[in-house]
């Protein structure tokens, strides 16, 4: 059992500033967890006092229900990859994989078992006598991989592994490490600033801002329930549509109206949810495929938005569109095939079951 | 309240530092505060030191001013003070030059350990051979320079010999001698240490010769430049300039005679131990101030 | 891409003549040396005319060896040199570490406190030093020569900046791979700080092999004089023949010769390469 | 094959490891300090530390005299140290650090030592010695170890300063050898006759290299008379300097004084190039001179008269430290340096203070200089560096002051008046003037 707990960790800097503040997190044995935010957001701080290369200032972080505050890295039965490699330059491929286990006393047939699994496990047979600066980037990914992979620890760590490759690599690396997780069955605590890195890779995602937890979900949940306009915003590509405006109407039946006068009706489902916020400032949510799509415009009475194209850009698949939307510049998603060309007007339909709607005052969201 | 891992971590750092620190403690601090505490005293060596305050201060820095002129106590300080701050100012001189060099042997080339050992002997032969070169390339009446000098028509001036010229002639031989030095060996160190990638991340990025060599190569080597300044600050104002006195003598009339030749003449000719220590301490001064300033302004970013 | 070429020829070209014009003056001090090392012993000096020997007086040397306990002062030196080199390599190197790596109460004061040492000249803190080390009964022993010696705040000053210019990535790498600080120290800082310990071994070599004052300050017996001392002695017995003068600087130098090729061949380029990506 | 290669670079580690252990078992175990460590106590006998500085052929001297005291008395241990540069830091260094040698030589700087109270004070062990009879030393020389009458020293040599000539340069041009009679006009014509200027792509020849000795001219910078009156901006302190800048800049028959410094590297060569005529030598220099000169004829002679006849003169001595803690030994062997053959044997560079050992130097004296005789006569009128307290200091001044005169960028007049002006606030300044022994 490998379950890693933190407990009101808080990470506080000499100078006053406060990096992470009380997160509770709980990542079960086997997770793969993912820690995704904008840069600055705590992640890194987060993984790194789990790793214990910072003091936790407050709180208790545990692994497999062992408080480890105190406890020093080589103790705590992890290993980790960083974002640099980090790889010893004066040693061979061999050497950087076997250093760690011939720290930890392992006996000599052993390491070379295990580095030469994992060299095959990363396709990496061939280079075990280079050295790091005779690699490409890839294949130096793979040694830090391969380093960590032969120590067989109960918790992996990824310090945004994927960030210094190339676009195809990173894709490939991602699937590989997809892979690796399913083939070792270790808890893995991922950080990453790309939120499909996120979405991909883990089995629940951490959403983090400003040192504070804002989500914690599997990817599909954080997609379509997400917590708070700065979730919404933060996962899927292009990100969700946020239109500022308030809530209008009583009981029955509500209405938006943004700032600029589009009146959107909503449904009557909602009503119960928003009967206590009516009249009050909201932001209406809506991701780009859901507005214009085919499965929009099958809904019967389904609200739509008048635009004027300022952009079209085609993606194969499907094509994204621009337009303005009285000072707010919204993204939809349609039909590749639709035929338009920039400065079309069109009506756009909401599909409403998808909409989400969020307190402006709190940014949480209301439904 | 202090935690357990920091008293380990503290106890950590004092080990490692033990070593060097208890020795360090003995026979550099120890003298170090001794000379500091000497300087409040007059001291001829033989017999016991006489407490006289602030009187070797004012003795060394004090000034009357009488009949519309500043007379200074002790003029010879402030005239050494300048020679000395006069071959200082080849200090920049001399680093860019020992960086330029570095550059040129940090590079993959045949022989290049010839050139780096070539360079470097002016080092290894300090002494009379050195200056018996330059005495030779200065000589008025049959050296090169004013040999070469005379085919141009210009008569060259005495170079060593001349009151003018004595500083500037030992500030070349100093370039000349520091340019492939310490300096450079330190540089080459810290060149070599420079990752190639930086400068392939840079090309890739279009950044000119000289762009590289400002946004890589000059941060990169802050923690060494900054460990060179603050030792070539420290060398000039020690600086016995072991030249000046094999080629000068100090001469002519005094012009290149230096502060460090001044504390020795007072510590072991004059027999004033204290106002030796006193010099040297307004000398740790003004260093200190200098090494402070850097610290503040030069590179506040890690790198000192 | 040929004008490139051309251009990059050229500039090879230029850099070669300028390395050499330079090379040939700082050259010339050694070849000086050479040859008035194997001229006649009362030939004149003092005219670059005479800087090819007639005949070669390797007897010169011969007269240097039989005239000084050189043997024993090559020994004295030997010894003493690599001592105070390793030593200060050794606990320099450790302390920069802490002073570069580690947070511990009162850091920067002390290290203030290390600068400010070397800011004392030598002139004023001789006596002490002198008398600490009568008090320990170390005058006129190997210990006077060699302990001073170890304790350099230059050497901390110096590989202290270079460890601050190392990635820290490595060493967190290494933690998680199970190094406590000491390890670290051995498989990490001092592998990959190989050039400034070379630098700083060159140095401290070639400072304590021509070390003077010192050595004549501890010693008076003959059989701890370091070679710089009984060239010296030798010098005050020979001052005028600038040959044998000659031939015994330039067996000083040698060994000084010998370190410096054979340090900076060991100076490896981009010893970090591949260690982290920028 | 890696492991190999660590296998090897292990055996090799060890090898230099062992290799330098062995190194320094043998040098500490074979070292006499460590020799001396482990027999401790063995001896009883009584040693005496006695520090020179080295130099040629003095140190056989030296060593020969105290083989042969240790002979006469085998209950005394003599460790004799030369010292090869920085004589006086090393002997510093050691008082300050209470390990002062029983006997030391002294100099020029003995003033300065004296001053302060280093020297045990000998006036009481030289009365009752019949051994010492201060009537047969040079009265001059003598009085400089004496302070408030009581002397702390007896010189063994005295240093003069003198002319020395190239006879064939003075054949070739046709001129008379100089006598020691010579006058300042008769020095003048020489040398102008001797100089040559240059032209011939070969370097200048000068008629005389050095300075005219400010004795000549009757100034002193110092009185000598033990009052300390300085008498530097006197008109023969001003003639001096005006002599002999008229020497390189109107007559051309010296180089310039900076210029001086430039051969300074070897004075010996540059006379025995034959591109100077004469040269001002000292008595120290007479046995490099007999070794680099070689075959050429060359000779001494006295400074020209200008107001009086004066040679450069100091002096050396073996001196007691005040510290010895074996003070009667101490004196046994100081008493060796006073010795006949030891002055006699010194006596190749620097006259014998007592007269009739003098008179015997002169008497054995064989070869070149052939005027060595004239040295005897050079004692009786000395121009000897003033003994006062912070003798060194006030000469720093004295020297700073005439370089600003060389290097014309002052006048005599001018710069000699500042001179007397600092070296007065430099006197009063120092309160601690003591002048010897018991404190």
């Amino acid at each position: 059992m490998s379950e890693v707990i933190l407990n009101d960790v808080s990470k506080i800097y000499a100078g006053g500033v406060t990096a992470v503040d009380k997160i509770n997190l709980q990542i079960k044995d086997k997770e793969f967890m993912v820690l995704v935010g904008p840069s600055g957001c705590g992640k890194s701080t987060t993984l790194r006092m789990i790793a214990g290369l910072e003091d936790i200032s407050a709180g208790i972080a545990k692994i497999a229900d062992r408080v480890i505050n105190d406890v020093p890295p080589k103790n705590r039965d992890i290993a980790m990859v960083f974002q640099n490699y980090a790889l010893y330059p004066h040693m061979s491929v061999y050497e950087n994989m076997a250093f760690g286990l011939k720290l930890h006393k392992i006996s000599k047939n052993d390491i070379d078992r295990r580095v030469r699994e994992a060299a095959e496990i990363l396709s990496m047979q061939n280079y075990l006598d280079r050295k790091p600066k005779a690699l490409s980037g890839g294949q130096r990914q793979r040694v830090a991989l391969g380093r960590a992979i032969v120590r067989k620890p109960s918790v992996f760590l990824f310090d945004e592994p994927l960030s210094n490759l190339d676009a195809k690599m990173r894709v490939q690396m991602r699937t590989e490490i997809s892979k690796l997780h399913h083939r070792l069955e270790t808890t893995m605590i991922y950080v990453t600033h790309d939120q499909t890195e996120a979405m991909t890779l883990g089995d629940r995602i951490c959403v983090m801002k400003d040192g504070l937890i804002q989500q914690v979900d599997s990817p599909l949940n954080i997609y379509e329930r997400p917590a708070n306009v700065f979730v919404a915003g933060f996962i899927g590509t292009p990100p969700m549509n946020f239109i500022r405006g308030r809530l209008c109407g009583h009981k029955e039946s509500f209405h938006f109206i943004s700032d600029n006068g589009i009146d959107i009706p909503l449904p009557e489902s909602w009503n119960v949810k928003l009967s206590s916020h009516a009249e009050k400032a909201a932001v209406f949510g809506i991701r780009p495929e859901d507005i214009g799509s085919e499965h929009a415009e099958s809904v019967p009475d389904a609200p739509s938005l008048n635009c004027q194209i300022e952009v079209i850009e085609p993606m194969g698949s499907e094509t994204y569109i621009y337009f303005n939307l009285g000072g707010s510049a919204c993204i939809a998603k349609v039909d590749a095939h639709r035929r338009i060309k920039v400065g079309d007007s069109l009506k756009l339909p909401l599909l409403m079951s998808k909409a989400h709607l969020f307190d402006a005052e709190t940014e949480k969201i209301i439904l | 309240m202090i935690r357990k891992k920091t008293i380990y971590e503290n106890l950590t750092a004092w080990l490692y530092l033990l070593p060097n620190l208890s020795g360090f403690l003995l026979f550099s601090m120890i003298p170090v505060i001794f000379a500091v505490i000497l300087s409040f005293f007059k001291w001829d060596v033989f017999n016991s030191p006489e407490f006289v305050g602030l009187q070797n201060f004012r003795n060394l820095l004090g000034w009357t001013y009488s009949d519309g002129q500043i007379i200074f106590n002790d003029p010879d300080f402030w005239k050494y003070l300048y020679n000395t701050l006069f071959l200082m100012m080849g200090i920049p001189l001399n680093m860019l030059a020992a960086l330029c060099i570095a550059m040129l042997l940090n590079r993959k080339m045949k022989g290049i350990s010839f050139f780096r050992t070539v360079f470097y002997l002016p080092s290894i032969c300090a002494g009379v051979a050195v200056y018996m070169l330059w005495a030779c390339l200065y000589n008025p009446e049959y050296g090169i320079i004013n040999t070469v000098l005379g085919f141009v028509g210009i008569e060259g001036p005495g170079w060593l010999t001349e009151y003018e010229w004595s500083k500037p002639s030992l500030m070349l031989i100093e370039l000349w001698a520091a340019m492939g030095g310490t300096n450079m060996l330190l540089y080459l160190a810290g060149l070599q240490g420079i990752s190639e990638e930086l400068y392939e991340a840079a090309e890739i990025d279009g950044a000119s010769g000289f762009q590289k060599f400002w946004h890589i190569t000059v941060p990169m080597l802050a923690p060494t430049n900054f460990f060179i300044f603050v030792m070539s600050v420290i060398g000039g104002f020690q600086g016995g300039f072991d030249a000046a006195f094999i080629l000068t003598q100090g001469g002519p009339a005094g012009s290149t005679t230096t502060l460090s030749y001044y504390i020795y003449n007072h510590a072991f000719e004059w027999f004033n131990m204290g106002y030796a220590a006193t010099i040297s301490l307004v000398l740790f001064a003004i260093v200190m101030l200098v090494t402070i300033i850097n610290w503040c302004f030069g590179g506040k970013n890690e790198c000192v | 891409m040929s004008a490139y070429k051309s251009n990059s020829l050229f500039y090879e070209i230029l850099v070669y003549l300028m390395l050499c014009i330079i090379g040939v003056s700082t050259l010339f001090p050694l070849l000086w040396m050479l040859a008035t090392s194997l001229q006649d012993s009362n030939a004149d000096i003092s005219s670059l005319k005479s800087l090819i020997p007639e005949k070669l007086h390797w007897e010169n040397y011969n007269t240097v060896f039989a005239e000084t306990n050189f043997l024993r002062a090559f020994m004295n030196s030997t010894f003493v040199t690599l001592s105070v080199t390793v030593g200060q390599v050794f606990t320099s190197s450790l302390a920069a570490y802490a002073f570069a790596r580690m947070k511990f109460f009162g850091r920067d004061q002390i290290f203030l406190g290390y600068l400010g040492t070397l800011m004392i000249p030598g002139a004023v803190t001789m006596i002490p030093t002198f008398i600490i080390l009568r008090n320990l009964d170390c005058i006129n022993s190997y210990s006077a020569l060699i302990l001073p010696g170890i304790f350099s705040a230059y050497g901390t000053f110096m590989l202290r900046q270079f460890f601050l210019a190392l990635p820290k990535d490595l060493e967190e790498a290494a933690m998680i791979d199970g190094c406590n600080s000491w390890l670290i120290y051995i498989h990490v800082i001092l592998p990959l700080s190989r050039n400034a310990l070379i630098t700083l071994f060159i140095l401290t070599f070639m400072g304590s092999w021509k070390s003077f004052m010192w050595p004549l300050i501890v010693t008076h017996s003959s059989d701890l004089y370091t070679l710089p001392i009984a060239l010296a002695k030798f010098k005050e017995m020979f001052g005028i023949q600038w040959s044998l003068l000659m031939a015994g600087s330039f067996i000083m130098i040698l060994p000084m010769l010998i370190i410096f090729i054979t340090g900076q061949k060991f100076f490896t380029k981009g010893i970090t390469l591949g260690a982290v990506k920028g | 094959m890696f492991r190999n290669a660590k296998m090897r670079y292990k055996i090799g580690i060890i090898l230099l490891l062992t290799a330098y252990i062995s190194l320094g078992l043998y040098l500490v175990t074979s070292s006499s300090s460590y020799k001396a460590f482990q027999q401790r106590g063995k001896t009883d006998k009584i040693k005496l530390v006695m520090v020179v500085p080295a130099a040629q052929f003095s140190d056989k001297i030296y060593a020969d005299t105290i083989r042969e005291f240790e002979e006469s008395n085998p209950d005394i241990e003599v460790e004799f140290q030369t010292v090869a540069g920085n004589y006086y830091q090393k002997l510093l260094v050691m008082i300050a650090g209470n390990i002062s040698p029983d006997l030391m030589w002294m100099g020029q700087s003995f003033s300065e030592f004296a001053d302060r109270g280093v020297f045990l004070d000998i006036t009481d062990r030289i009365k009752k010695d019949p051994s010492i009879n201060l009537d047969d030393y040079q009265q001059t020389v003598l009085s400089w170890y004496i302070r408030d009458a009581k002397i702390y020293a007896l010189p063994f040599g005295t240093d003069i300063g003198f002319i020395v000539y190239n006879k064939d340069l003075f054949r070739k041009a046709g001129l008379p050898f100089p006598s020691d009679e010579w006058t300042f006009e008769e020095f003048l014509e020489a040398a102008k006759k001797l100089a040559s200027a240059p032209g011939d792509g070969t370097p200048k020849s000068y008629g005389y290299q050095g300075k005219i000795d400010l004795g000549v001219f009757g100034a002193q910078i110092i009185s000598h008379d033990g009052k300390q009156t300085i008498l530097c901006s006197s008109p023969e302190m001003i003639k001096y300097f005006k002599t002999n800048m008229s020497m390189y800049k109107d007559w051309k028959v010296t180089p310039r004084p900076q210029e001086n410094m430039m051969q300074g590297l070897d004075n010996y060569s540059y006379f025995a190039q034959g591109r100077t005529a004469m040269m001002q030598f000292y008595t120290w220099d007479l046995p490099f001179m007999q070794a680099k000169f070689g075959d050429m004829d060359w000779d001494i002679v006295s400074n020209p008269k200008v107001k009086q006849k004066a040679q450069w003169a100091s002096s050396q001595a073996i001196v007691m430290s005040k510290y010895t803690r074996h003070p009667d030994e101490a004196w046994k062997l100081l008493k060796a340096f006073q010795s006949r053959e030891f002055m006699v044997a010194m006596s190749y560079r620097g006259i014998p203070p007592n007269l009739r050992y003098a008179e015997d130097a002169v008497k054995q004296h064989t070869g070149k200089p052939e005027g060595y005789k004239k040295l005897l006569a050079m004692t009786s009128y000395l121009s000897p560096v003033p003994r006062v307290p912070h003798l060194q200091e006030l000469m720093a001044l004295y020297y700073n002051a005439s370089e600003q005169i060389w290097a014309e960028r002052t006048s005599p007049e001018e710069a000699m008046k500042k001179l007397e002006k600092e070296m007065r606030k430099r006197i009063s300044e120092s309160t601690v003037v003591k002048t010897g022994g018991d404190k």
